[in-house]
């Protein structure tokens, strides 16, 4: 309506939505819609739907990191918390016969969710940074004890289960099939999602990254600090609580296991490895992580030791994770100039890929030195077969990794170089 | 000029029998000052003199080991930094205190969003709102900084960035504002630009100002303290302040005669 | 009586370990800011390092050169790490010592393996020096409160009595000045990191023999440091000192004790039901002290947290 | 190390593009059990064993149906409920019909009732659970369904064992139960209680607790108590980290007696116990390899140990189950029809090599065979543990343990 101003696009109090707002969530939706007709088999589309919740948590976990500033090594407590509140109404409505729709769980997930943490928000809120970080391990390893303690709310160690199939058929569909749990599950991944993205445009959102940036000043902006993470808090319980309901739908189980330490560190892993920096950073590393998770463990027993790597390497080097890394290309690319640096990619990552591989088949070998049965000397690795207990294979893999490092190393300045030109707009040409 | 104005009316802000001690270290000790609804007060004092601890005590970063300061005749003893600035105060620091990975248009409207009563909320989408985008665009006409507009914070240069702490000093519409030490570390043709921008901002409302900067002081405070060693020896108008023996020799002295 | 005596002496043995823990990651706190996830890692090192040279020279070497090794690698760290990732801020800074943690699990599984490895007592020590009530008080429990006791006197004299030890208090509170009068902070702060990880070495070396060592001690005593630190308050040594010992006879008082919830319960006019199983509270007519004994520390922050939130001895600017 | 096959989730996506060849010539059960994270060690042996026992006993013998081979295809599930549920679908995709599980009661749960649920809606691709070590009672009794067969004696059933030896000794007059805090810990609880009131009223209980998992940084309070209330024997369901600490406790505080247990064997624990372990620690199994009951048993750990020399042979129930599944497809006639697998194992008898008599129970099926209480020491052992020189002796023999054993198990079949 204000179009016809001056101002850059942006600038207009947008009151009408761009094709720009809207198409990244029309692309998803098609693509979740999609995805399916081309995995068809049950297990794909349980991975799917494994990658949806991680996706939902982890955005829902952002919410805390990367938009509060608030680091949390407990959260996994919020998800379980709701998932095994809708498993017991899962079981509740089964027993009774009431009338509620499966589709609706989520919903009840998220109040659950939210309930936990507005009590626990009301204290752990009012420090941040290292205490705050302190205190959700500490609460989060009390209650995840507490979960084989009260069998009533969480069944011990086996945890509680139920049958999705219960209640009134939605529209003739009784989710027997994955498919049919796959597209509820993409509903509510999208929704939450969209959600998600609205509540960091509220004024309580906006002020959420304020008092991550500087909380003193916030004060002196009339906003509480503390009110502010609470408010943060409390949403990013609720769609934790969300995520647990996908879980309660999608494996009709619910265990100590999803509360526990274990998941609220990979969930840190994997919104770090995404980049916090970025709304859609977490989406990517629940998406890579999942894939990186079946492959790495299909191929090495020892693939925690390499995601251990990554993620000590991103932190140290990529702070912004993987969406900062793409992120730091859109100037590149507005300028036109990614042609420039294409060469020098090639001649650096290349080596360094090269190295990488050459220090992993160092460490599998190893490996196989020290774990293999005693006779078992034979390995096989990047489609060779050799003698592990042979000192030239070793010998071999080092070369190859000292090699691929020198060379990488040798023309990271020339990429260095490339990167800046790149990135500074053209002054000369006319 | 304006500065007195009727015995009666409630001072903007009052400070009585002030002191704090940091441990054993009494930094203020005993400041009584009143000052009026729409005066440009400034407070000056050599270096270690406790003009930003004073600032401290006032906004409530710091709680004063006794001693009473009243926004409109409100005792603001124990109340947090948030509840004071909803009372219609305040403030900027000496050390650039911005968000500095926010753009430069977000850190003013973030600062808008009280004052235009949006609190906590959730269901509103700031983008959404005529008003508060419009507001903030206002602002940075004011300040000179619509160019700038969606540059992250922490790029601009420092005097941008001095300007932005000011912008967002203003934006809430307090009607008392304090300013610590707003041109530090400034070149002249900047420190003319920021003073020009005071003066423009503060129209209307009360200001106080922490300021080391003679020039600045006396081209636009109505009144002056001067703050030594935690005590006031002198309060008034500049000219009068100028001419105050005390004052000259505790602090002036030696830089007037250099300047004449 | 004489198990409380026994408790006494347990729980002392307990929260002295502890200390040691949480006196270095203290002393990193209050210098650097940075809360060393990793600290009970390098007290898992600690462990396996002995362990290892044990294999070859015995228990009394390792005693001497694991930590040495240990505090060696935390200055690497420090000085390759951290200080790389301190431009971020604080928040990368716990979250690269939680990878660091991750990472070290993990080595320590490639290296050694999964299992518990035996490693034990040093047979100098392996005999119970006298006995309270039909209990053995083995001679290693002695022997540990005195290395306990020994280092945390050692430290105190070295931080109070010292030249280093003033340079190192000055560079706690300012850092800025103590560079300006010629010293070298980030040497002090990488040997800081250095002596504490070291430390940590050392609680490794004497406590992988009767609590265990395998790739989880990490993070089962890790967890429970963290929380000693903030009940102690944040960056205050005295803190942990107090929150380590309160800890260690916390949960040794309430492992032996015979407390059950059902009497709190019938105290309050509850009559216990019949079929437990209908019941809404059955675990806590079940449930006894000793059984929630190892969470009673999280329960503890929990309670200190909201009725004091900087802790016992914490100061309000941390 | 990649000598072992590992299927996932990548291989799942990519062959969901193409249907899945159904007639495949190999028949394949899928492992399901942790071969990464903490119970590694524990998980990759029991699969070198399945392994081992399939190509020893069915594929070197000409396969089973006139030829086809029985493989067993490791699925890493990091003793995760929800891990498993994911890998079990992906073994169900790729045409696996015999899941294989032991290591965790919680997981065995979640499976058995995942698989009651999928072959209840997918009767093209039904599936069978054959369990090997995961003893809570519930799953042979309120959760029983046709679809499970447990190769291991159930908790109940090694108390029952437990219990007769303590009864049969006059000089217990005090125990002491203590256990994790989490169902299995429970369960021995509650038999431990139960049983021994029945077999000697006279025995006083002088403490009955749990502490919780995996969390007890040092066992000495609890060693203190023990000693202190002047038990003569232990009663405990502890394992890993949990059993070598209070075993090593108890043994420092001075504590003499026996600590009966069920897991304190094999996968570096016998090691770690060494002689500190040695008189003291009692465990109930199935399987007798100290002394060697018969050449065959001796010439199968050989040929065990000459494979894998770190391996133990501390599971003689996975030879078993090979045994008893192949001996059931063979009589089925059929590999594909799962329930004609099932029908054909309930009420089995068959023969082991570790010189017992295998009876799979129709009623619940629960396999009953002969208990062992084992000793832990390092005299007269043949086949040691984590090469220590310690392993298990047999001590004393319960003949078909549990063969009247009581069920409320309420099967639907098929």
């Amino acid at each position: 309506m204000t179009d016809t101003t001056h101002k850059s696009a942006v600038s207009t109090p947008a009151s009408r939505l761009t094709l720009g707002q809207v198409a990244p969530w029309l692309f998803a939706i098609a693509f979740l819609v999609l995805l399916p007709f081309v995995f068809k088999s049950n297990a794909a589309l349980t991975i799917m739907n494994q990658m949806m919740i991680t996706i939902v948590f982890a955005l829902a976990y952002n919410m805390l990191l990367g938009q509060g500033g608030m680091l949390s090594f407990g959260h996994a407590v919020y998800l379980g918390f709701g998932g095994f509140m809708c498993m017991h109404i899962m079981n509740a409505v089964e027993d009774n016969g009431l009338p509620l729709p499966l589709p609706l769980l989520p919903i009840f997930g998220g109040l659950f969710g939210l309930g936990l943490a507005t009590i626990i928000g009301s204290f752990s809120t009012r420090r941040a940074g290292t205490v705050f970080a302190m205190i959700s391990l500490g609460i989060g390893e009390l209650i995840a004890a507490c979960t084989v303690i009260i069998v009533v709310l969480f069944g011990g160690e086996e945890g509680i289960s139920g049958d999705r199939t219960y209640g009134l058929p939605v529209f003739g569909y009784e989710f027997l099939q994955q498919i049919e749990v796959y597209y509820v599950l993409g509903f509510w991944t999208v929704l939450s999602a969209l959600l998600m993205y609205l509540f960091s445009r509220t004024p309580v959102g906006r002020m959420a990254n304020a008092v991550r940036d500087n909380p003193e000043r916030a004060e002196f902006l009339g906003y509480s600090a503390r009110w502010v993470r609470f408010y943060s808090f409390c949403a990013s319980g609720f769609f934790a609580g969300v995520a647990g309901a996908m879980v309660a739908i999608n494996y009709e189980i619910l265990t100590e296991q999803s509360m526990s330490a274990t998941q609220s560190g990979v969930i840190l892993l994997v919104a770090f490895l995404g980049g916090v920096g970025f709304f859609f950073g977490p989406i990517i590393g629940a998406i890579v992580f999942t894939l990186l998770q079946s492959v790495l463990s299909l191929y090495t027993e020892i693939w925690q030791l390499y995601l251990g790597a990554l993620f000590l390497a991103t932190v140290m080097f990529f702070p912004g994770g993987l969406a900062g890394v793409l992120m730091m290309h859109v100037p590149v690319a507005r300028l036109g100039k990614f042609g420039l640096l294409v060469m020098p990619y090639i001649k650096t990552l290349l080596p360094a890929l090269v190295s990488v591989i050459g220090v992993s088949a160092l460490m599998e070998i190893i490996f196989h030195y020290r774990h293999a049965p005693p006779g078992d000397e034979e390995m096989t690795l990047f489609w060779v077969t050799f003698d592990s207990h042979n000192l030239l294979a070793m010998l071999i893999a080092f070369v190859v990794a000292a090699a691929g490092f020198w060379v990488a190393k040798r023309n990271s300045g020339e990429l260095r170089n490339a990167w800046h030109a790149a990135n500074t707009p053209d002054g000369g040409r006319a | 000029m304006n500065a007195p104005m009727s015995k009666t009316a409630v001072p903007a802000l009052q400070l009585e029998g002030l002191r704090k001690s940091f441990g054993r270290t009494e930094i203020i000790r005993g400041v009584d000052l009143s000052i009026q609804r729409g005066e440009l007060h400034a407070v000056i004092g050599p270096n270690g003199a406790g003009k930003s601890t004073l600032f401290n005590l006032i906004t409530g970063r710091f709680a004063p080991t006794s001693g009473t300061v009243r926004l409109h005749g409100t005792d603001l003893a124990g109340m947090a930094p948030f509840q004071i600035n909803r009372m219609g105060l305040s403030r900027s620091f000496q050390i650039t205190n911005i968000f500095p990975k926010m753009t430069v248009f977000e850190n003013v409207r973030c600062s808008l969003l009280w004052s235009q009563g949006y609190r906590y909320s959730f269901w509103n989408l700031v983008s959404r709102s005529r008003e508060l985008n419009e507001g903030a665009d206002e602002i940075l006409e004011q300040i000179n900084l619509t160019a700038r507009r969606d540059l992250p914070a922490g790029v601009l240069s420092y005097a941008e960035q001095r300007a932005l702490e000011i912008g967002i000093t203003i934006a809430g519409g307090a009607d008392v504002i304090m300013l610590d030490e707003p041109t530090a570390g400034m070149s002249h043709s900047e420190t003319d630009y920021i003073v020009e921008l005071i003066r423009k901002v503060t129209e209307n409302k009360t200001l106080v100002m922490v300021e080391h900067d003679m020039g600045v002081v006396f081209g636009l405070a109505d009144r002056i303290s001067v703050l030594v060693y935690g005590e006031i020896i002198a309060t008034g108008r500049p000219e009068d302040v100028r001419a105050n023996p005390k004052v000259q020799e505790a602090y002036l002295g030696a830089a007037l005669e250099a300047e004449h | 009586m004489d198990l409380v005596v026994i408790n006494l002496i347990d729980g002392l043995v307990t929260g002295l370990l502890l200390f040691m823990l949480s006196s270095g990651l203290t002393l990193i706190f209050s210098m650097m800011g940075v809360l060393n996830f990793a600290h009970a890692s390098f007290y898992m090192l600690g462990a396996y390092f002995a362990y290892q040279i044990s294999l070859y020279v015995g228990f009394w070497p390792g005693l001497l050169i694991a930590p040495l090794i240990v505090g060696v690698l935390g200055a690497l760290v420090e000085r390759y790490g951290l200080r790389r990732v301190h431009q971020y801020g604080h928040v990368p800074e716990l979250i690269f010592t939680f990878g660091l943690a991750l990472l070290i699990e993990e080595v320590v599984q490639f290296i050694w393996g999964k299992n518990i490895v035996p490693f034990d007592e040093p047979e100098l020590l392996n005999f119970a020096l006298f006995s309270i009530g039909g209990n053995a008080i083995p001679a290693y429990k002695v022997f540990m409160i005195f290395i306990s006791i020994g280092i945390f006197l050692a430290l105190l004299y070295v931080l109070t009595r010292t030249r280093v030890g003033m340079v190192i208090q000055a560079a706690l509170s300012y850092p800025r000045t103590v560079e300006a009068l010629g010293h070298n902070v980030p040497l002090v702060f990488m040997g800081v990191f250095g002596v504490g990880t070291a430390l940590a070495g050392v609680a490794g070396v004497i406590a992988g023999p009767v609590l265990g060592t395998f790739p989880g001690m990490a993070f089962l005593l890790g967890s429970i440091v963290f929380v000693t630190i903030v009940i102690g308050g944040l960056g205050s040594l005295w803190g942990a000192l107090v929150a380590s010992l309160l800890i260690g006879w916390l949960t040794t008082f309430a492992a032996t004790s015979t407390f059950e919830f059902a009497s709190l319960l019938t105290a309050i006019g509850l009559e216990r039901p019949e079929d437990l199983s209908e019941s809404y509270i059955r675990d806590l007519w079940t449930l006894s002290l000793p059984q929630i004994g190892p969470i009673l520390p999280y329960i503890l922050m929990v309670l200190i947290l909201v009725f004091r939130p900087f802790g016992l001895f914490g100061k309000r600017d941390v | 190390m990649l000598k072992i096959t590992r299927f996932g989730v990548a291989a799942a996506l990519a062959l969901s593009v193409s249907a899945t060849a159904a007639l495949a010539q190999d028949i394949k059960a899928a492992f399901i059990d942790p071969l990464s994270g903490p119970f590694a060690a524990t998980g990759s042996n029991g699969l070198h064993q399945f392994q081992f026992a399939a190509d020893r006993l069915v594929n070197e013998k000409g396969g089973l149906l006139g030829g086809r081979k029985l493989v067993v295809d490791g699925f890493d599930n990091k003793t995760s409920p929800q891990e498993s549920l994911i890998q079990l679908q992906v073994a169900i995709d790729q045409g696996y019909r015999y899941i294989i599980q032991g290591n965790s009661s919680g997981v065995a749960n979640a499976l058995t009732e995942a698989i009651e649920k999928h072959n209840k809606r997918n009767p093209d691709s039904r599936v069978l659970f054959l369990n090997y070590s995961a003893v809570d009672p519930a799953l042979t009794n309120d959760k029983c369904n046709f679809w499970h067969f447990r190769f291991d004696a159930n908790a109940d059933i090694k108390m029952d064992v437990l219990t007769d030896v303590i009864a049969g000794n006059k000089d217990i007059h005090k125990v002491y139960i203590i256990g994790q805090d989490y169902s299995f810990g429970k369960a021995v609880s509650a038999a431990a209680n139960a049983m021994l009131k029945a077999k000697r009223p006279d025995i006083e209980i002088v403490g009955d607790e749990l502490h919780p998992i995996g969390k007890v940084k040092d066992f000495t309070p609890y060693a203190r108590k023990i000693t202190a209330a002047g038990a003569d024997a232990v009663i405990t369901g502890n394992w890993g980290a949990d059993m070598l600490g209070l075993g090593k406790a108890l043994v420092a505080n001075g504590y003499t007696g026996p600590v009966y247990t069920y897991y304190a064997a094999g996968s570096g624990i016998t090691a770690a116990f060494g002689e500190a372990g040695k008189g003291v620690i009692r465990l109930v199994s199935e399987g007798q390899t100290n002394p060697p009951v018969s050449d065959v048993a001796s010439a199968y750990y050989d040929a065990y140990k000459a494979k894998y020399a770190d391996g133990n042979v501390d599971q003689t129930r996975i030879t078993n189950t090979i045994a008893m599944l192949a001996a059931a497809i063979e009589k089925a006639g059929t590999a594909d029809d799962v329930v004609a697998v099932g029908k054909a194992l309930e009420g089995m008898e068959l023969d082991s090599i570790w010189g017992t008599k295998l009876f799979m129970r129709p009623q619940d099926h629960q396999l009953i065979q002969n208990m062992h209480i084992l000793q832990h020491t390092n005299e007269g052992v043949t086949y040691d543990y984590d090469n220590s020189g310690f392993g298990v002796v047999v001590e004393s023999t319960v003949e078909m343990a549990g063969m009247d054993s009581p069920t409320t198990c309420k099967m639907d079949r098929p």
